[in-house]
């Protein structure tokens, strides 16, 4: 395992003011990666998408704590994780399908997909009762085309 | 997130101001299909011209209303949406029901595809 | 004890590239309070110094962990505790005393004179080899006027 | 955090940009210093228009150039800046050193205090 070159860990309440205070919480960390405006919009959207999952479907039937972890690599590597302990996921490969939801409403059911192509790899992990762990995973060019291989 | 609603022509144009997520979308939501119940209008334009950030929650704002409306025989379309947010609607295929136009594109009336 | 209306904890290691990020997470988390700019800047110089102080006193000889929680209360009060588990204040009195400091160069040993103008209450607690525990308490009054008493 | 150093009369104008912290001050720090030790000017202005947050470690810049170049014959002041780092100057009494000049504030040279 590489080590990454800077960490942040957040933990934060279900609350859904606290979805755009995620966003700006990871991208302002990820800024020094000097990622373009794309780039930084994938990582914010990636990270919005897990984040409201946690508060509208892991802890749907109440308050619970949201915990992200960002870590920065040389290359311009960003990995997000986002966990929580809420209901989990009972198939997780089902629950991945584009257009599958278990909420109606305007739920699209398109949040893993959204995150799947905003980001190089999503990891699920997740366990009924105990909780579910997205990890995001990016490899920002940067502004710095030079950084290019 | 900010919603104001203009006529403009036959259409209802409903500017959106902020960022587009589940926090802010069911205060949008409430605007644009209160509106639309009380006015009754045939087109329904959301202008995302001032819309700084959005996730899938907007997928479904605009799903939701195209259905809504529908049924309502009144057409809804979208504009001026930054590559971003044209980006998530179209991996969502809202290309195929609604017409999106990004920022900078012209075009006039933005109901066509709508009224086929 | 009040309850917060949103809290959050963050957790960084002691680099000085992190004092910038530190500033920007307490600020973005208090920004729902709808702060003056006075105020926002006030927040942040006050973060600024207790988060410097962690890098450049208390993981002096090496890397450590910074804790920082930031409480939200009705009333526009914020709460923002900085924690280390360095080396600790030998004699918290004399470390606030202004122009007191144990490190020469350009460090002015006016941190805690700062936090202290900038805030309304500041919170001291150390321990030698345990480490410290800052705590800046602020109402903001914020920039719609009629929030004021 | 930039900066850049440009003639004035018989000044240097150093043009401070970004954050002023711990973390970057050490590099305005060598940069100013270096220029006085090459260069030797009589007068050295810190232009803070561009610095967007400052904490007590621009109270230590301002303090360590002013006792480097009071030894070396050579005034400092300091201009443009903003009120939220004057009130932090202020604080630590720089202004019975240094001429502090606020943002908008006119009054032609700003070397003038330490000249007397
Ligand atoms: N953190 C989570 N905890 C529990 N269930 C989740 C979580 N994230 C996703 N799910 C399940 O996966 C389904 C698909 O999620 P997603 O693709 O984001 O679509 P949507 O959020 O629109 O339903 C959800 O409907 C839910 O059943
Ligand atoms: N987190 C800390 N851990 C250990 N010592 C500290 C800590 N914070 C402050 N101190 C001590 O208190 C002194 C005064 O701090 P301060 O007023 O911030 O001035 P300065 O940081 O410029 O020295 C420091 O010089 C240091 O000895």
């Amino acid at each position: 395992m590489q080590k990454p070159k800077n960490e942040v860990k957040l933990q934060l309440d279900s609350r859904s003011v606290n979805e755009g205070y995620a966003r700006v919480a990871v991208s302002a960390f990820a800024a020094v990666l000097d990622p373009t405006v794309e780039e930084i919009n994938d990582i914010r959207t990636a990270v919005s998408e897990a984040v409201t999952n946690c508060i509208v479907h892991a802890y749907r039937n109440g308050m619970g704590k949201i915990y992200i972890r960002v870590r920065l690599f040389d290359g311009g590597k960003i990995e997000v994780q986002i966990r929580d302990r809420g209901c989990g996921i009972a198939d997780v490969q089902k629950a991945r399908e584009p257009l599958f939801t278990t909420l109606g409403g305007d739920r699209s059911g398109l949040g893993f997909s959204v995150m799947e192509s905003f980001c190089d790899r999503v990891r699920v992990r997740s366990e009924l009762g105990k909780g579910t762990t997205v990890t995001l995973i990016k490899t920002v060019k940067g502004r710095d085309a030079s950084r290019e291989p | 997130m900010q919603v104001h609603i203009e006529t403009e022509d036959a259409a209802a144009v409903c500017y959106l101001d902020g960022e587009l997520d589940h926090h802010n979308a069911p205060s949008v939501r409430e605007k644009i299909d209160e509106y639309a119940v009380g006015s009754t209008p045939k087109h329904i334009i959301l202008d995302f011209g001032g819309v700084t950030f959005m996730d899938s929650s907007g997928i479904g704002l605009v799903m939701g209303r195209y259905k809504l409306l529908s049924a309502a025989n009144c057409t809804l379309s979208v504009r001026n949406l930054s590559p971003h947010a044209y980006k998530v609607m179209r991996l969502a295929g809202l290309d195929a029901l609604v017409t999106l136009q990004k920022r900078g594109e012209k075009g006039g009336k933005q109901y066509a595809k709508a009224e086929k």
